[in-house]
């Protein structure tokens, strides 16, 4: 079973095989993964070489620390993936952010408005929560669509603030086995 | 002695302060807002009273509902902790008034030293030195002026402040006039008193704080430093005792003049004299925090002194038995602090229900904490969820340990400071011991690094495409379990192997 | 130096040693049976490999097969932790035959320590005070004989013994040929063995013992005693440092006796001779224990240093730093074993899953553990779970610091010691310092006290009551959120509840 | 709703109101108790003195810890147990026991055969666990009616090992209100 797994925008080729063996960059690898009790810490011997991970899972793939490192890894069946670069979509990376409350707060400052341009990492709002001010930026280079709040509202996590939209970019095609 | 101690504060301090009760053979008793009724603190404390709802101003920060319920508790003595109403002198006295011991300096030092004005010139008087900077709450049109005659870069800085609040940088002169509305919005809010005054920005200097002890009958006592320049947003984020820069001549000296300091105010009780250090070893009096500090495990861990039960015997009236040549300081101890907040995206404070705890143990290691499987972390409260502190030997061996110590700790439900302090202590700057207050904001990044980023990467693939594998459907079945010679006998892998 | 250590063991043993080298920068293998697949000790290693089934003479005992993987993974020393291979000199001859580091004594001191009767008579031989006994294997026609004239209580003792095994008191002269086939019986299963002799029983004796340290180069240093009396079944439950039976005047003496012991042996590495102590302050050799010890922690937390590094490098050619006026014995250390077992319930043993764990920490404590929520207790393994430790400015101290530390520490899913311990640290005999080797199991009783218990029986009987009552499906309403001033305020209600 | 609770051997008459009051000898007192975190722990604030408990469930009742203090507790519907005495039902406690192997073990001695007379706390059978002996005893005085195990035999946890026919006593009154 082929997958291609993409951590942090590199994409690597994975075979997984029944017998607890993978194939990565043509080494095959006697992995034994184990699930340490109920939580999300788990245990792999990657050729014998021990690593503890702590694992959350999140749509489209998985978010896993090693000792102190965060990847962030999106996991796709290597066949579909293929299908999808040949018909040639866009990359939803591209297609701009949503920006939501990280966490419940009080919007203090607005710092753009509908129809600004923004820079990746630019700051958009100062949101105050656990005695702190947090500036809230945007993640890659767009166009203010809209804006939900206003400053002095309490926001609930999860709602929607800030929308941007990219500029979109095709797609670099997946490359298997590289 | 006291007898049954009221515990006004939450968290890993509340639960700190129970210990030393419990130990001291002292009856504890903890209040709850509604948001803490199966904290920690509640269920170590050997009564728990709730005090109201989950904002702090309509419960912690009650100072006649906490007195209320010391009364009817049968308690004789409150212990304030850290941050609340720690360093209010109307509490200090307010408690005294209805006859119960505050653990803590009389109201006079409280006030002495609480408004940063008043202990500049009290300072000043008693011979301890001072950052060059004006005197008392001005103007803007007096701020603008001044801060043409101190130069750049300076800061502005909240009289009743504390913690980073109301303080502001400021690099230019046409900086100025924006920066000081700022900080006295800030101040307004945060203590509802707008006065600043404005003070040189020492360069490069490092932030080193004296311990002090003090009891009833006119002993005071100094414990050394803790080095406290790794900062972000004027928040402490790691300690150690002893300090890389201090040397036994500038402990001394310093210690000299954080005992003058205490002095001056007749102090009584556990207190900090905090310090600039500049590359030359002079050093001058940033302000004296009336309070038992949130670092003061270091220095417990490298004098063997343990200052909550010092501060509750002297609150009882007790002498310190101790002399100031019995203070010795042995091997190193440094401290981090564990925040939920998410280092890799702009330390956004981070919030839910802790679904599983792992804390280092071990030769050399403490934690303090409140926090475990299950407990809420709200916005409510500050962020802080637990300290871990090491000692050892030796500031190498701390490090190391501390590594060790950090690489063991697992806290899953919410994002933790935890990476940031894994990376912190591999800098080449923290290992040299070579760093400013400056250091953590303007040098340091969560930078990947090379060879062991680039295996930790193809691992974290290799899991995650191996619990995208089962939740398909797809069995992994295992190697059958050892017994026959090819499952320990993989030395025919090594190969591969060596190439990960 | 060594780089990369395999770690012959499991448990919290292989833990303690992980530690030591991730501290010291050195690479660490761990080893496995099938039931420990997801110990805590393989997942703490840098590398870990299969070595067989759950039995430990089918893995943990496998000499062969640790060395095979000790070469396959290129580690360059094997540290045997305790128990297991730990004394077996043939063991640590093949390790060195293999090119590989034994972190240990030579195979000479291991022989010369392992046999009761050969060590006897080379303490004899180096001036160490013995008991009173036989001086070789005996037939049963030579024991009984022996027996008449040393007198009775005595002890029956395999040559090949440790931790009770093959261990019998007699009192009286009838019980000796029965006590001499059970012996012998218990010997032979253990050891392979059935060699006994006979001892003087020291009645009233405290069982105390010298941490000793020796380098390569030719220096042997004692780090002060142990008290390791409170014992039941010959396997010791509690221990302190410094014990409170012996004056400085007697630690020098015994470790001056105790360095005799080991430069007559040429000993390296981390050792402790075992000695009773009379009333008197005379004390005799028991044995020698050619490894590191159970009890480590509370001689590493009185004089600071860490044993476990210590052994490591020595065991690289390291010389000792340290010289014997360094060492220095700083406030009190107590450890309590935690043990799978039901102290209400004759100690039966306890195996299962570990459904929860909250550890003890804060001032001065420290755990050293190997269990985790999810971890299986099995009876293939030695029931202990962990080592609680606490070290404080003096013994009073200390104490309370264990009695706080021990009611903080929950294990859920299996029984545990913890209440023995509990009950063990309340009884006047410890407090005051004053118990043998003969006091836990002949005085010591899980009485239920009192008053203490009266309040706790009701307030279990109320828990259980509610829980009851949940289950029928009844929902309690809690008293409203507080927030009105009846909910603080329950002075009105203080009488029953003084009368709880 | 009112109960009888057990406590080791002696009966406390509990009635549990709805708003989070109990009374016990007359007394009434407020008591909240909360479950932490999923596990066996238990948070109790009794007139605000805070208890932290360890319970666990088991058949008729349950073992409560309180920082080293083991209880059994019995509870049981006040009316029901009032009937059951009324009709003049033996103590379940007098019919005698079931020893069942504790944990998995060898039986290494058998001290007694079917037919003997025990007393209460006499060692009836020697099983080997985690390198250790123990000694299994008997909880009550009674006549051994069978024994289902050999000397060499291994044992799993839960296991019949030894069946002791008690001698009956008339059951003590339940004592409400004591």
């Amino acid at each position: 079973m082929k997958y291609i797994a993409s951590v942090d925008g590199r994409d690597l080729e994975i075979d997984v095989d029944r017998a607890g063996e993978v194939t990565l960059d043509g080494q095959t690898l006697v992995a034994d993964l184990r699930a340490i009790g109920g939580s999300q810490t788990y245990s792999l011997l990657l050729e014998n070489r021990s690593y503890e991970l702590f694992v959350e899972r999140r749509p489209g793939g998985y978010e896993v620390m090693i000792a102190g490192d965060r990847f962030s890894v999106d996991v796709e069946d290597a066949r579909l993936k293929q299908l999808k670069a040949m018909g040639g979509e866009t990359h939803d990376a591209a297609g701009g952010a949503v920006l939501t409350a990280p966490m419940p707060g009080l919007v203090v400052k607005l710092l753009v408005g509908a129809g600004d341009t923004v820079e990746e990492n630019q700051g958009v709002l100062i949101l105050e929560a656990m005695k702190m001010e947090n500036e809230i930026r945007s993640p890659c280079v767009g166009l203010v669509r809209s804006v939900s709040i206003v400053p002095g509202q309490t926001v609930n996590q999860g709602d929607v603030m800030v929308v941007i939209e990219g500029i979109a970019e095709p797609t670099a095609d997946a490359d298997p086995g590289a | 002695m006291l007898k049954k101690v009221l515990i006004a504060n939450r968290g890993e301090i509340a639960v700190r302060i129970i210990r030393a009760c419990r130990e001291l053979g002292l009856e504890s008793v903890a209040v709850y807002s509604d948001a803490d009724r199966s904290a920690m603190h509640v269920r170590q404390a050997g009564e728990a009273y709730p005090i109201g709802p989950a904002p702090a101003a309509e419960s912690y920060l009650r100072a006649d509902r906490l007195i209320e319920v010391a009364l009817a508790a049968g308690a004789d003595a409150i212990h304030p902790g850290y941050g609340f109403l720690s360093e209010r002198a109307e509490f200090a006295r307010a408690v005294a008034a209805a006859g119960l011991t505050f653990v803590g300096p009389p109201p006079e030092a409280i006030l002495a030293m609480g408004d940063k004005v008043r202990s500049r010139q009290a300072m000043i008087a008693a011979g301890v030195p001072v950052v060059p900077g004006t005197e008392k709450g001005l103007t803007d049109a007096e701020a603008l002026a001044a801060a043409a005659e101190i130069g750049f870069p300076l800061l502005i800085k909240a009289s009743a402040g504390g913690g980073g609040k109301g303080m502001r940088r400021v690099d230019r002169a046409e900086d100025v006039a924006g920066a000081l509305s700022a900080a006295r919005r800030e101040a307004a809010k945060a203590f509802g008193d707008d006065t600043i005054y404005l003070e040189k920005l020492v360069e490069g200097a490092r932030h080193v704080e004296i311990q002090v002890l003090a009891d009833t009958h006119g002993k005071v006592l100094h414990l050394g430093e803790r080095e406290c320049s790794m900062q972000r947003r004027h928040q402490k984020v790691l300690e150690e005792c002893p300090s890389p820069a201090v040397t036994p001549e500038i402990r001394e000296r310093m210690g000299a003049a954080a005992v003058a300091a205490a002095r001056a105010v007749n102090y009584v009780s556990a207190g900090t004299v905090e310090f600039l250090l500049d590359k030359h070893g002079d050093f001058y009096f940033l302000e004296m925090n009336t309070r038992l500090q949130v670092e003061h495990p270091v220095t417990e861990m490298v004098t063997g002194v343990d200052l909550v039960k010092q501060m509750l015997r002297i609150a009882g009236g007790r002498q310190l038995r101790l002399q100031q040549s019995d203070i010795e300081w042995n091997g190193h101890a440094i401290e981090c602090r564990i925040n939920a907040e998410d280092p890799y995206n702009n330390y956004l404070p981070s919030t839910g229900r802790i679904t599983g705890v792992t804390e280092p143990t071990g030769p050399g290691v403490r934690v303090d904490s409140a926090i475990f499987e299950g407990a809420e972390v709200s916005l409510y409260y500050d962020p802080m969820l637990a300290k871990l502190i090491v000692s050892a030997e030796s500031r190498p061996e701390a490090i190391l340990r501390m590594r060790r110590a950090l690489d063991e700790y697992r806290i899953a439900g919410v994002k933790t400071s935890i990476p940031l302090h894994q990376h912190l202590v591999n800098t080449t700057q923290f290992i040299a011991g070579n760093y400013d207050t400056g250091y953590l904001e303007s040098s340091f990044e969560m930078l990947h690094d090379t060879d062991r980023e680039a295996d930790r990467e193809r691992v974290a693939a290799i899991v995650a495409t191996l619990l995208a594998h089962q939740r398909r459907g797809e069995v992994i079945n295992r190697l059958a379990p050892a017994g026959g010679p090819s499952e320990w006998k993989l030395s025919g892998r090594r190969a591969a192997l060596r190439r990960l």
